[in-house]
């Protein structure tokens, strides 16, 4: 036998495509999926059929349209959608940018899912939840040591809701300040999350951009010029998404001190700067970490998660409520600042997603203050190495500050590329796909054209990098030599390419499989 | 600085000092102190971070966590009725396995191209809720109730132009803290009384402050107390009198025996999907769902990100996409778009997806019934105790009911501790946020309770009550 | 909008396909997996380094070469190969006759994971293990009532292990009777399972095999021919893989009584025959069930599974021990039959693999006698529909007896097609697999040529069965019209066509990756 | 006949009796009676099986089922040192994450066109317990240690034509009764004493025990009763004398740190796959390998199935498939091949080759040396107390050692019931197996133990021998 020849760099990939109906295509009449416990005879003898007494108008008369389907093919169903989605356990994660998707250790998984943190109310007496309080109590301290902020929330479902938390936060110190009414301007930055802009506005503020000077740098003379006293505070991401770090950002936080406002620290993409440089040093009254993005826990294709929001002591009487406190004897739910007059009151129903702080615990408790550090340096390690190697092909190019290092993640942009080919950077997300891999261009709108987003984290070994390289380098090459192969991507996919027109079109849009119903003619 | 190295971890890979060497090599630096040069020294931390030293292994670290973990208490192992907007419904098998599948675990926001199962999935999630409620569109799932039913009131006021919501004083009073802050400042929250005998909406009350000003009346179906509001149509109607819109919030499990609230005039119907095959999680299950029409002025205005069916360039091949995505903080618009979007909880949206379809509507009749039936017997057996009246309200009860303690002399407070003893949960102690109602609790009976776990409760509160 | 065209009946399927390495080219000198516990500093100085001890010809001088990886590109590598692996969970399992691959529901698979059952030790005292006693003691109960017989072990781990186990019980038997070594045959026919001989062979008994009728029946008067006074025993299925049940089968076993021998039921495959009939009734001494196979619990890519093997009073003193008993207050082990002179002794490490015991039990339960009557007629009921769907395709065939039914299964042939076409089972079987199928020929040798042996269960609804015919059809078609697709299938798969060549040259296989490298040549 | 339909199953969809109609129909048949018609009368049952009530629904079901299990005690909750062939490592998370897995947990035996999967993971099983072992062809595993010895005694006994193997008196009794089963009747088994004093195979009484007509001298290494065995070549080297074959059975979780049989003479070897990250099961856990040379004649000995490496019809593609398939009872030869196949311990083969691919060299290095230094750290804290000698035996031990409780004057039964008490699950009693040693019992010691675990073992012992 010959040795099989295993040299080719691209991976020879087809995504698992299971042609599967939708599941309402696959019900059958009289089908059941599952047995449902009923009532016991001598209740129903003590009571009835419980449904009688329902007034008239308020008694369902017709089922609701669901399925009906056995249970093995329900589970068929859904395992074979699953194979069909590119989670990061089967997948080399490095192509979605500013969404920090690393390593999720199994072995937290299944702490989070043992009964005694699933099995909890969280109404429960103090004292029958002392396990999962300890928990929330110590990933507090950890998170003030690593962001230097005195007192974290866990109330916030998600990084953009704990922006939201911040501005909430804004709103109540100038109320109590009654500066509320003067101070309606947050200031943010172009690369900052759409989420600093979008959560603010909703609590009512009007929000500046700052652009970036040719550095990458967000502009201080801009910066100078838009702060006020009708600034709110300035919520900035920093690095941004162009993995640009600011370092001028103390100077900043100090201007927008000296007007009366306050500073929100974005952290959801922290891991580049673990016990490099806090939050508190920069001069930030209040940050974020997305435990679900830097602290390891799983997405879950868009949460459940956690964006724990950290305050200096001035602010902890507006933090939602109640926060975990210990006695030295046991722990208990504080009140106390739920009870303040200008709190903000709650943005999350009853404690956050505990499993979600329990898996951070575990995960910082598997690495501890040196393991936490090596994150940081291997995460800005990997990004560096990728962006040297991809500004290595000739049509890739990343704007702005050059010899410094990017910190976790960077955009670069195939103007060039398409200029050249046609192919745009959405072509290219499309091709990458029938390599198994994930590509993102950028949130919108695009300031940086053809942007393509890319974040590696701690997570990939320096082979998935350079696989992730190859990739792009044969795409670049198809680009210029069979520009049609791109074009008419995914070949290897579930699905081909997608006709959007309906998307945008009100009397064509279906979504649900009811509204498709009606808005299509049936096949004959 | 006296960081020391890490090596070798088995979370990362590039730990490996040669390898660090090598790439580091290609980017030009001599040590991994370089990469962060960026970075001005005085905002550098100058010592380790005081953090726990690392557990030394997987094992070691697991027996820790468990070992603090002993320490909770379960609703498994001891007998729970609280419920107030967390229920301890059963959990289909089905319904662990799929949302522990590492795929749908870990994925996150790639394109229907790479992740064309979570789509389909919750393209299906949505399809399988807007039958339950009767409606069209239904969006990718928000945080939970509160936040479904504060962003419902934020679409209510930008298609009315109108800023004022009347809400029911009735409520939970942490969803109504959720919601009053996200309605500020500029939305105002305006509560309704209830009747007192029978806690059903005052519409009397309700008259007097819904006008040209409202942009809608919400209202909960079962009540937070537990009890069908009987005049679900009525305040719709009043709503539409004033061209305001009927928001309605709900409890999907109700939803095989009770009236989905869009067949009495229910404009946007919102609600938790927790009940509907998630854990309690200590609140961690909670994902709120909101459900329209489909027409275009509400389409445009849900926050959320909505999947659309559409076809590919294939034939006969399925495709999933984003409808309306420059109407989100995503597109092009930002802070212009509908308030704001993120991580919000997807993975629970598949989980009840995939309950639904194993539930079918037999299951949902069924399960609907089977609440109906032994919260009844529960509150019936409560009420033979002689100091306790259950339900307070004359009004019929759906899973959750309000028990009267007053002639008990004895707080809830003490009671619940008393029963705590017993391995028994019980319900949630009203006295703070309703002080008019005195010592009452609102129990909360589902499916997974037996007669004999009924029975125990209710032996277990006459020993503590005799006592 | 139009409405999407899905009429299409066969599936445009792709199996998920990651072209990944061997685990042993993913190594990386110095990655880590997971870390291992150390002793504790005060061990240390106590006991020093516990290793310099070992006898110096003892100690491993050069470590294991054993890949090093870290823990993420581990478990991407294991996701991918499931996700290239085709079980039951995510297939319409049809195409493994004489398999019985059933839904087994996850909530059993829940029930056996939970500590209570992963974390007992087989030693553990009788009193710290009374739930797993009680469900073995049960479920002996419930598989008596099932078969007729007395008394059941669970301690074979297989079905062959289970044909083993009777084989040892024949033999003990007839040592105890002194008849050892004149009865040194054991009958079983030719489309019994090949354990069914080569098991009793091992055992040292020479094997008898019976052919069939022109019914497809064991011919009886080949039968009588061959019975005798060095007949052990009669080891047989029935129905065999035919799906042909002999209706004569108690005249087999009273024959085989008449000369002394025993007769053994091989009812791996019982699901078809469920509160139908009974070993007892047929007349036989033993018989066994394949847990994994009729009472739902999943194969496991083959095993750990139960082969469970029932006995009449009279033989129970010969199963090996110790036999779960119940004192009317506490179930304990019962050594009792251990003890006896002639008892075969052991055939699986402590008490068989209990978790699988525990998933029958639970499935049982979920069933009780109406349910699995029900499944016995389904099961039936889906083969026979299978059945007549696909002998309209002319050049499908099956042979022996009409007008009746076949139980479970069906052995068919494809002698036409490969006649017409020159496409051969073998090559249908690779195409199948282009549209999501198992598919299987049958034992060897091909007794029917080109055979085709399918084996539906309880679990496929109509659609599945239909859809599977369809694939047929289509296979069929392409066989007349364009073969060729056939012979270079599959296509849509992990892997195109084997070149088996080095299997069979000792020269050239490589039953290991070590073996692989030393016996091809480096690519340079 | 009163058998009632049971309409609807969830596991059986054709259980809806539309559907069956319309299949019955489509057969030509008018009731699902008829399906049966094949069966005499006189065979078929008359009445309902005697079974319990099906349990209505899955949530019942599991309470019944956990309810039952409950009444388990576990080596989580408790304290045990038991071993004796059935060990409690740690399981990686990772283990049963890919065991649970639905593809791998319910696939079967498709070819590797369909499970390619399944082939490449038990290829690699292979291929890692190779290393391990140090020899190039591992089986798909057999059911246990005991089957892989019986297994190994008998393909040694077809190469060398030979029917008599040697096996240590020393050994577990379950095991040999396995293996003497399945030996019979034609190979007979011999027991070899062992050194009073160190437990080690006594080569004295091996060397009269041995002659041409020995097809194989097993042993085992660590021996079952948990010392090294020094002279494993001076056995094997006698073995070959003789033209008989050295078969050594080992404990896999050893080879970090002990030498591989493979390098002193071994030419099978054979063991337990169970402490490579499977769980106990009760017993369930355990799964046998055995290991060769590469040589034709070892090689189309085995009776298993071997999977091996092979190139496709695509240049650079692996491929699958069965080595000398026809060897097996599943080709041609059926009962004419080697022993036979069937269902074996495939997922747990899988495991552990995730196991050592998760572990790799370092890890199973430091798992070996933690578990000699916490085993060598409870034998002398147990020898520390008065009455007890520990270990037994003068030898070096790995992970399990006897402890001599004769001067305790009472029993190892005694003693565990008060151990028991206290949460701790003493070692195995060998006095029934071992008469000749008295009251001694077999001490389990792993990397799980931690220096307090021991501690309170010792602590429990000495008030256990104190009352
Ligand atoms: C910098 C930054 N800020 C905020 C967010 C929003 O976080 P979430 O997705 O959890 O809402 C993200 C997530 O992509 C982010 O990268
Ligand atoms: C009829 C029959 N007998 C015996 C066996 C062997 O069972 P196992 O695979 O569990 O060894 C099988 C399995 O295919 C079978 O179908």
């Amino acid at each position: 036998m010959k040795r099989i020849n295993r040299s080719a760099k691209i991976r020879n990939f087809h995504q698992a495509k299971w042609d599967e109906p939708i599941i309402f295509e696959l019900s059958k009449k009289g089908e059941r999926g599952i047995l449902v416990p009923q009532a016991e005879e001598s209740i129903v003898k003590a009571v009835g059929d419980g449904i009688s007494n329902i007034p008239n108008q308020m008694r369902r008369k017709e089922s609701p349209n669901l399925p009906e389907i056995s249970q093995a093919r329900v589970l068929r169903h859904y395992m074979r959608l699953s194979q069909e989605t590119l989670g990061a356990d089967v997948n080399i994660e490095i192509g979605q940018g500013t969404c920090t998707v690393k390593y999720s250790p199994k072995v937290n998984e299944m702490l989070a899912r043992l009964p005694e943190m699933t099995e909890l109310h969280p109404l429960q007496d103090e004292g029958t939840v002392q396990g999962i309080l300890e928990i929330m109590y110590q990933t507090d301290r950890f998170m003030c040591e690593i962001s230097g902020m005195n007192r974290f929330s866990f109330q916030s479902g998600g990084g953009s809701q704990a922006v939201m938390t911040m501005a909430s936060i804004v709103r109540a110190y100038h109320d109590e300040r009654e500066e509320a009414q003067q101070r309606d301007e947050v200031i943010t930055t172009i690369y900052s999350h759409p989420s600093d802009a979008a959560a603010p506005a909703v609590m009512g503020y009007k929000i500046i951009y700052i652009h970036p000077d040719e550095n990458g740098f967000p502009d201080f003379e801009a910066f100078k010029a838009a702060v006020s006293k009708r600034t709110a505070a300035f919520i900035v991401a920093n690095p941004e998404d162009t993995g640009v770090y600011n370092p001028r950002v103390k100077e900043f936080t100090d201007l927008v001190h000296s007007v009366g406002g306050l500073c929100g620290y974005d952290q959801a993409n922290a891991n580049g700067l673990f016990g490099v440089t806090r939050a508190k040093e920069a001069g930030f009254d209040m940050c974020f970490f997305n435990l679900h993005k830097s602290f390891s826990t799983p997405h879950g294709c868009g949460g459940p998660a956690v964006g724990a929001v950290g305050v200096v002591t001035e602010l902890e009487k507006y933090l939602p409520g109640p926060l975990v406190d210990y006695d030295n004897e046991k722990y208990f739910m504080n009140y106390e600042n739920s009870n303040t007059p200008y709190n903000i009151g709650k943005v999350r129903i009853f404690n956050g997603v505990a499993p979600v702080v329990l898996k951070a615990y575990a995960w910082i408790m598997s690495m501890g203050a040196e393991g936490l550090y090596e994150v940081a340096k291997i995460a800005v390690l990997n990004n560096n190495y990728l962006f040297k190697k991809l500004m290595e092909i000739e049509c890739i190019d990343a704007p702005y500050i050059r010899g410094k290092q990017r910190i976790e993640q960077a955009r670069y942009t195939l103007e060039k590329l398409t200029e050249d080919t046609g192919i745009t950077s959405g072509d290219v997300q499309r091709r990458m796909m029938d390599f198994g891999m994930h590509y993102w261009t950028s949130h919108h709108p695009y300031y940086i054209p053809e942007p393509m987003t890319l974040e590696p984290t701690e997570t990939p070994s320096k082979e998935d990098l350079d696989e992730y390289v190859a990739a792009i380098k044969q795409i670049v090459k198809e680009a210029y030599e069979s520009p049609e192969i791109i074009k008419t991507a995914p070949h290897r996919s579930v699905c081909h390419k997608l006709d959007e027109t309906s998307l945008d079109e009100p009397s064509e849009w279906a979504i649900s499989w009811r509204s498709y119903l009606k808005k299509t003619d049936p096949i004959d | 600085m006296t960081i020391k190295g890490f090596k070798n971890h088995p979370y990362i890979p590039n730990s490996v000092p040669e390898v660090q060497k090598e790439m580091l090599e290609e980017i030009g630096l001599n040590s991994l102190e370089d990469l962060h040069e960026a970075i001005p020294d005085f905002l550098k931390l100058k010592n380790n971070m005081n953090l726990p030293k690392a557990i030394g292994s997987e094992y070691e670290l697991r027996r820790h966590v468990e070992d603090i973990l002993k320490k909770n208490k379960t609703c498994k192992d001891n007998l729970n009725f609280l419920g107030a907007g967390c229920w301890q419904h059963y959990v289909p098998a089905i319904c662990d396995e799929i949302n522990s599948r590492g795929e749908f675990l870990t994925a996150y926001g790639g394109e229907s191209y790479n992740d064309f199962g979570r789509f389909q999935a919750l393209f299906e999630y949505e399809s399988l809720v807007g039958e339950l409620v009767d409606m069209d569109v239904v969006n990718v799932p928000t945080m939970d109730w509160g936040q479904a039913a504060a962003t419902s009131i934020r679409m209510a006021s930008r298609i009315t132009g109108r800023k004022e919501a009347v809400v029911p004083k009735a409520m939970d009073n942490e969803k109504f803290l959720i919601m009053k802050n996200y309605c500020s400042p500029d939305i105002q929250l305006i509560q309704v009384d209830y009747v007192k005998g029978t806690g059903q909406l005052d519409l009397v009350d309700l008259k007097n402050k819904v006008s040209e000003k409202t942009a809608a009346i919400y209202f909960e179906n079962p009540s937070f107390l537990g009890f069908i509001e009987e005049d679900g149509q009525k305040i719709s109607d009043l709503a539409h009198k004033y061209d305001a819109i009927s928001i309605v919030g709900v409890d999907p499990i109700s939803l095989g025996v009770l009236t989905p609230p869009s067949q009495y005039g229910a404009d946007i119907i919102c609600g938790d999907l927790q009940p509907l095959g998630i854990h309690m999680n200590y609140g961690g299950g909670q994902s709120g769902f909101v459900a329209t029409r489909d027409e275009e002025k509400y389409v445009m205005e849900y926050p959320s990100r909505l999947f659309g069916i559409a076809p590919t360039s294939v034939e006969g091949e399925y495709g999933f996409g984003d409808v309306a995505f420059d109407r989100t903080s995503f597109g092009n618009l930002r802070e212009q778009g509908k308030e704001y979007v993120g991580t919000q909880t997807a993975l629970w949206g598949i989980t009840a997806g995939v309950y639904l379809a194993t539930m079918g509507p037999k299951g949902m009749e069924e399960i609907g019934q089977t609440i109906m039936q032994k919260s009844q017997y529960a509150t019936e057996r409560l009420n033979e105790i002689k100091s306790i009246k259950s339900p307070l309200f004359n009004s019929v009860n759906f899973k959750e009911f309000v028990v009267d303690f007053n002639e008990t002399h004895k707080t809830v407070q003490e009671i619940n501790k008393k029963l705590l003893e017993k391995g028994v949960f019980g319900g949630k102690d009203l006295s703070s946020d309703f002080p008019e109602l005195g010592q009452c609790a609102l129990y909360c009976v589902t499916e997974i309770h037996t007669k004999t776990d009924i029975d125990k409760l209710v032996a277990a509160l006459e020993e503590v009550l005799k006592s």
